[in-house]
């Protein structure tokens, strides 16, 4: 689409970086902390790099709202913004309901650290009163 | 906060105000920037407010929680019926071109029922992830 | 007014319009026949269209009538009629069974939402399989793994809810990486349709960014499907789940996830893209040896019966990438027909893992133990259940490894033909630890009073168990949709 | 009168109706042993309807359903699966009764179970005599293995169990990792796997690959307990003796050797076989497992030890002389199929008698006890002459073929391997039989008074041991069977 036009440079990819670096930092957020909600966090951050992916090659410099007009002609892509607003609204979900089972594990477990959780798990089957 | 005039006074001016930017949100997003979704979460943030204010037990007495449940079954219900109402009047699935003699007009109230729907079941979600994040733990000050 | 060329909206609209109204009406035995109607209605429908397409072809439907590369085309060929049919007809019988099942292992108050879960995961998975839009499959995607995590957070042990947890992690991903995917793909092409994408593709094949989608796609795909060794959230999600739950999730989910993957491969990158390019084929072989082989030895050592059959899965999915990374019509074919042989197969078991589980309490091996006397027809089963995952003729397992075994030969590769046997033996031993438990050992003294099975439960569970046995012994349903499924997806593409 | 088609599904049938019949009524035990020996009768009659037609050339088939196009569950008679059903549903009714006395005389639990799984795995045993195709020999194969489980590890302790898992493991494994990949392969170059005259691979394979399949086919038939895959049959001596002697002397170890020659014959073909010199290591391997074995035996003191590492080796007598390809050699492989059983089936129940009379199992503890059960150690001894191969008893006539059949190949290998072996069965047979008539019973006083077993057992091992001498002298149907088989 639009990148593609011009050379490669690293000013004209910046965005390509800043997706690049939001995917990564995500993602090792989500394999790094053991805290149930830093971990949410990392998949927010992982997941909002994913926004800037389809959002930045769809905005055309100069190029205005994809309202029809006679006064404009270049228009940006409206599409990615259509998906990236459907993908927004399931991240919300998805960190609501991760939000909310962290929730209820805290009212189970007392804790929200992985390594505290599988601690407690392991004992409870030692005990024999697993199920 | 219930016994802060100040609030309790501004927040009585401003929840109808901010109801009724939901409404225009709502309204202009045929022709402007704006929609359902936007809309749902205003008036979503409306009642939230109302709620911060005046404790959650009044804002569960104004919107009660089966209510909230309602709205976002209905709200997916209203959309899933405009693509229906696009089935019985001999098109395709959503098909809103059928949902008038004229196709333009069609597609205008179309979109105008989506909408309506995803609104419904937006603010009926927010609510519903507000209400059951403030009742853990029994934070609400009585 | 005709309904008929309706059917493809119907079947994904059907199931999404129950799910509010489950909402709505509460009452948890209404929700039921909501429900109930709603997955009936589903399986109707699959059936019409698995028929149609048998008989007059592809079925494209546009979406509110926007045409296929500018609209949402819901596009159905032989390959994902099949999977309708295995989605829908796992979720007839399923719910069913839910019924009685969830009544001990899901608190009353939450009834009503486990059907709307259901349902909605329902229509999801179905949305999976019949859409044609790339983007759509994402959003499908997420709608039935969001429902899926809900569902297995309702079970009652709390581990289920950190299941729930990892699933929710894992799963959410895994999505993340197919959009990454998609959209590097609708960058190159400006398309979502995944059918134009295909024909788009063809010019800027071999781009770095195409094969970086197709790299995330694979990995998003198969943290999805629970290839080895991104399995781990699949046994804690299939063990603590409730019991309904893990039969639908494990006949279905990982299946519909595998047909996402062939989709891509076949259908927008190409068979010859894929496995030319990069060295996917040594690769997926890799993978799927070390899975069937690492995970049926962690199955031997359980000591949980869900947890046993759930590493079984994850054994049994490395049978399926075997299939596929064969890159041939036979290879294809086992592939496909074992996706829905397994489906069927590992249904039975986990519902006959919940009848189990009504009956004396748990599903720990030492809580089998001895029941074959207490539950005579349940263990008998079991034992066919077994029988199918090893392989045995006369289940439907025997037929999808027979033909695994076809292709390998056709590929010239012996050694393969015995690891596949070898790690059948695999299964024999695990299952052998439940036959053994059952009928060898004397029964646990506190399974004394064996909870009577309601046929709500019995009834369905035994309608999957006799389907092992149907499709052992009559193919021509699943091999025949089989072969010429994966003879289109080889010859269709480029 | 049953049409030959109807015949074919009748005994698989019998048996299976019987199995059901005897489940209901397992509350009546009369009623129940009844219901068993009528089964087995019909059953022998059923079969026998079927003989005429095929010795008079007749083949009658029948395809059931189809798996796959081209895949068929599907039955044939030929001669060799016709000899093979006559022999196992008649010693199945000399068995029944047998294992009536044998069961009450030690008081098993089970009983019930003992005769549904019976006769279950006879209705396994017809499937695989019958079928038309390795497919449908193969999945008769895994039947017959699975029921016969419960046979096995039927007194239900430790060490029964431990046999069991030897038995279904050696016996499983072999099948799925060898055969089922050998069934497979043949389908993939033949695309049939249907039992045919003179093969279904002439011409479609190298010689290398021929050999190599036929390994796979030979080692995946676990039970024709070719070494190193014999383990199983010691193992499953845990089991009653009746068991040990229907089905290690004769339902599956037979079964074994008898899908060995059908395979051999119907789906390599002999022709093939012998222009590709592809069975000659198999000659090498047969003949090591019949001398080792035979050591084994020698210094096994366990009579069913000792009878199980006999019948190793005589298992291997028949695949020996299948893989010489001699057409005098294939026919003593037959004879011997039917020659083995009876013998080995008297032996088997001579050895229970014993434990039922005189609670006795080690070759060491006979002294003497053949005054004392003249009839029993009679019989023994007629059976242990048809091992050696001695006249007048049916071992001479099938050895005497198996000798010709190598001398004419001029395979002066396998006559040294006969004549050694013979050698070797008469060392650790005919001392038993020594002891037993000739040395003084022990004075210890720790016996007790005991004399023949109980009655119907004596019926069945004489009924045997006149049947391996009846053999020698009227072997005119196994014989003109066999010849059919060379000369279809």
């Amino acid at each position: 689409m639009t990148g593609a036009t011009t050379s490669m440079t690293l000013g004209s990819h910046f965005t390509y970086f800043i997706t690049i670096f939001l995917m990564v930092a995500g993602l090792f957020i989500v394999i790094s902390r053991p805290n149930l909600i830093k971990k949410l966090i990392g998949l927010g951050i992982f997941q909002t790099s994913v926004y800037l992916l389809y959002i930045a090659p769809a905005k055309l410099i100069g190029g205005t709202a994809p309202i029809l007009s006679n006064a404009f002609t270049v228009y940006s892509n409206p599409l990615p913004h259509v998906l990236i607003l459907t993908a927004i609204v399931v991240g919300v979900a998805t960190l609501a309901l991760g939000l909310a089972l962290v929730v209820r594990i805290r009212e189970a477990y007392d804790t929200i650290e992985e390594d505290d959780i599988l601690a407690r798990d392991s004992n409870a089957e030692d005990n024999g009163n697993a199920t | 906060m219930k016994n802060d005039l100040i609030l309790r006074v501004i927040a009585k001016l401003l929840i109808p105000f901010i109801l009724l930017f939901a409404l225009y949100v709502q309204f202009h997003g045929d022709f402007g920037p704006g929609g359902g979704f936007q809309a749902g979460v205003i008036l979503a943030a409306a009642v939230i407010f109302y709620a911060l204010i005046y404790g959650l037990a009044d804002a569960r007495k104004v919107v009660p929680e089966p209510l909230v449940e309602s709205m976002m079954a209905i709200g997916v219900l209203i959309y899933a019926g405009v693509g229906v109402a696009g089935l019985l009047l001999g098109g395709n699935y959503l098909d809103y071109f059928v949902l008038d003699p004229n196709p333009v007009r069609g597609q205008h109230r179309g979109i105008f029922w989506v909408e309506v729907g995803v609104a419904t079941t937006v603010s009926g979600v927010m609510l519903k992830i507000f209400y059951m994040f403030a009742d853990r733990g029994k934070v609400d000050e009585e | 007014m005709n309904l008929a060329p309706h059917l493809p909206a119907l079947q994904v609209v059907v199931p999404l319009i129950a799910a509010p109204l489950t909402v709505l009406l509460r009452q948890r035995s209404v929700a039921f026949a909501v429900a109930l109607v709603a997955s009936w209605l589903a399986l109707a429908i699959s059936l019409l269209l698995w028929w149609q397409v048998a008989n007059t072809g592809i079925i494209s439907y546009a979406i509110g009538s926007w045409p296929a590369p500018w609209g949402i085309e819901y596009r159905i060929d032989r390959l994902n009629s099949f999977i309708l049919v295995l989605v829908a007809g796992i979720a007839a019988l399923v719910l069913p069974f839910s019924r009685a099942s969830i009544e001990s292992e899901v608190a009353a108050q939450q009834h009503y939402l486990f059907y709307t879960m259901f349902v909605l995961c329902l229509a999801g998975l179905l949305g999976i399989a019949i859409t044609g839009d790339a983007f759509n499959i994402f959003v499908f995607l997420e709608v039935s793994s969001l429902s899926a995590y809900v569902l297995i957070a309702l079970g009652r042990d709390r581990r289920a809810l950190f299941a729930a947890y990892q699933y929710l992690l894992m799963g959410s991903i895994g999505a993340t990486f197919l959009v990454i995917g998609i959209g590097l793909l609708y960058l190159m092409t400006g398309t979502l349709n995944l059918a134009d994408m295909g024909q788009r593709l063809a010019s800027v094949q071999g781009t770095r960014p195409v094969l970086a989608a197709l790299a995330f796609i694979t990995v998003g795909v198969s943290l999805k499907l629970a290839l080895f060794p991104l399995h781990q959230w699949l046994p804690n999600a299939y063990t603590f789940a409730p019991s309904a739950v893990s039969a639908f999730l494990a006949a279905t989910a990982t299946k519909v996830a595998v047909y996402v993957l062939l989709r891509f491969y076949f259908t927008v990158f190409g068979e010859s893209a894929v496995f030319a390019r990069l060295p996917m084929q040594q690769m997926m072989l890799l993978l799927a040896l070390a899975g069937m082989f690492a995970a049926s030895t962690i199955a031997i050592f359980q000591t949980d019966l869900k947890r046993l059959f759930a590493y079984s899965s994850v054994a049994q999915i490395g049978y399926i990438i075997l299939g596929l990374s064969f890159n041939s019509v036979s290879g294809l074919t086992a592939s496909i027909v074992h996706l829905f042989n397994h489906g069927v197969t590992k249904g039975a078991i986990f519902m006959l893992l919940g009848c189990v589980a009504l009956g004396v309490g748990g599903t720990s091996l030492t809580r089998v133990q001895g029941l074959g006397k207490r539950m005579p027809l349940a263990s008998f089963g079991m034992v066919i259940g077994g029988l199918s995952l090893m392989g045995v003729p006369g289940t439907a397992g025997f037929i999808s490894k027979w033909y695994l075994l076809l292709a390998a030969l056709e590929q010239g590769q012996w050694w393969l033909v015995f690891m596949i046997a070898l790690s059948s033996l695999l299964a024999a031993v695990y299952v052998w630890r439940f036959v053994e438990a059952a009928y060898l050992r004397e029964p646990h003294q506190n399974t004394t009073n064996v909870a009577p099975t309601p046929w709500l439960m019995s009834v369905p569970t035994a309608i999957l168990v006799l389907a092992i046995v149907y499709f052992g012994l009559d193919t021509s349903f699943t091999m025949g949709t089989a072969s010429e499924a994966a003879a289109a997806l080889i010859g269709g593409s480029r | 009168m049953l049409t030959p088609e109807q015949a074919i599904l009748a005994s698989m049938a019998v048996p299976l109706t019987g199995a059901i019949l005897i489940s209901l009524a397992g509350r009546l035990p009369n009623l129940r042993e009844a219901i068993t020996l009528v089964t087995a009768a019909v059953l022998l009659t059923v079969v026998s309807t079927l003989l005429p037609l095929v010795m008079a050339g007749g083949r009658p088939s029948l395809v059931l359903f189809s798996l796959l196009p081209g895949l068929d569950i599907a039955f044939a008679v030929e001669p060799l699966g016709m000899l093979f059903a006559l022999i196992a549903s008649g010693l199945w009714i000399v068995n029944s009764l047998y294992s009536i006395g044998y069961m009450r005389g030690n008081q098993e639990a089970h009983q019930t179970r003992f005769f549904v799984c019976f006769a279950l795995a006879l209705a396994a045993t017809m499937g695989i005599a019958f079928s038309g195709n390795l497919l449908t020999l193969f999945i008769f194969y895994e039947v017959l293995t699975l029921s016969t489980y419960p046979l096995v590890t039927h007194h239900g302790t430790e060490k029964a169990r431990d046999g069991g898992r030897v038995y279904l493991g050696l016996l499983l494994s072999t099948s799925t990792v060898l055969l089922l990949p050998a069934l497979v392969f043949i389908w993939h170059v033949a695309g049939t796997t249907d039992f045919t005259v003179g093969g279904i691979l002439a011409d479609k394979l190298k010689p290398g690959e021929l050999a190599l399949l036929l390994g796979l086919c030979v080692f995946g038939i676990g039970k024709a307990a070719l070494m190193p895959f014999h383990r199983w049959l010691p193992a499953a001596m845990v089991a009653p003796t009746p068991v040990s002697a229907l089905l290690h002397a004769v339902a599956v170890v037979k079964a074994g050797v008898f899908s060995v020659v059908k395979v051999m014959v119907y789906v390599f073909g002999v022709d093939t076989l012998a222009t590709a010199g592809a069975s000659n290591w198999l000659v090498l391997v047969a003949g090591f497992t019949i001398i080792a074995a035979s050591v084994v035996a020698l210094t096994a003191d366990n009579l069913k030890r000792r009878l199980a590492y006999s019948t190793i080796s005589q298992l291997s007598y028949v695949t020996m002389a299948a893989a010489l390809l001699a057409p005098l050699s294939l026919v003593g492989a037959v004879l011997h199929i039917a020659a083995h059983a009876v013998g080995k089936i008297t032996l088997f129940f001579a050895a229970g008698a014993i434990y039922t009379a005189a609670h006795k199992t080690e070759v060491s503890q006979l002294d003497g006890i053949g005054r004392r059960m003249p009839w029993t150690l009679g019989a023994f001894a007629i059976a242990a002459l048809s091992m050696i191969g001695l006249p007048p008893t049916a071992g001479f006539i099938s050895k005497w073929y198996m000798v010709s059949g190598a001398m004419a190949s001029q395979h002066w290998l396998a006559v040294t391997v006969i004549v050694l072996s013979t050698l070797l069965n008469a060392g650790y047979f005919l001392p038993i039989v020594y002891r037993a008539f000739f040395v003084a019973p022990p004075a210890d006083g720790h016996d007790h008074p005991h004399g023949e077993a109980p009655l119907p057992m004596v019926i069945a091992l004489t009924a045997t041991a006149a049947g391996t001498v009846l053999l020698f002298f009227f072997p005119d149907v196994p014989l003109a069977l066999a010849r059919q088989l060379i000369n279809p």
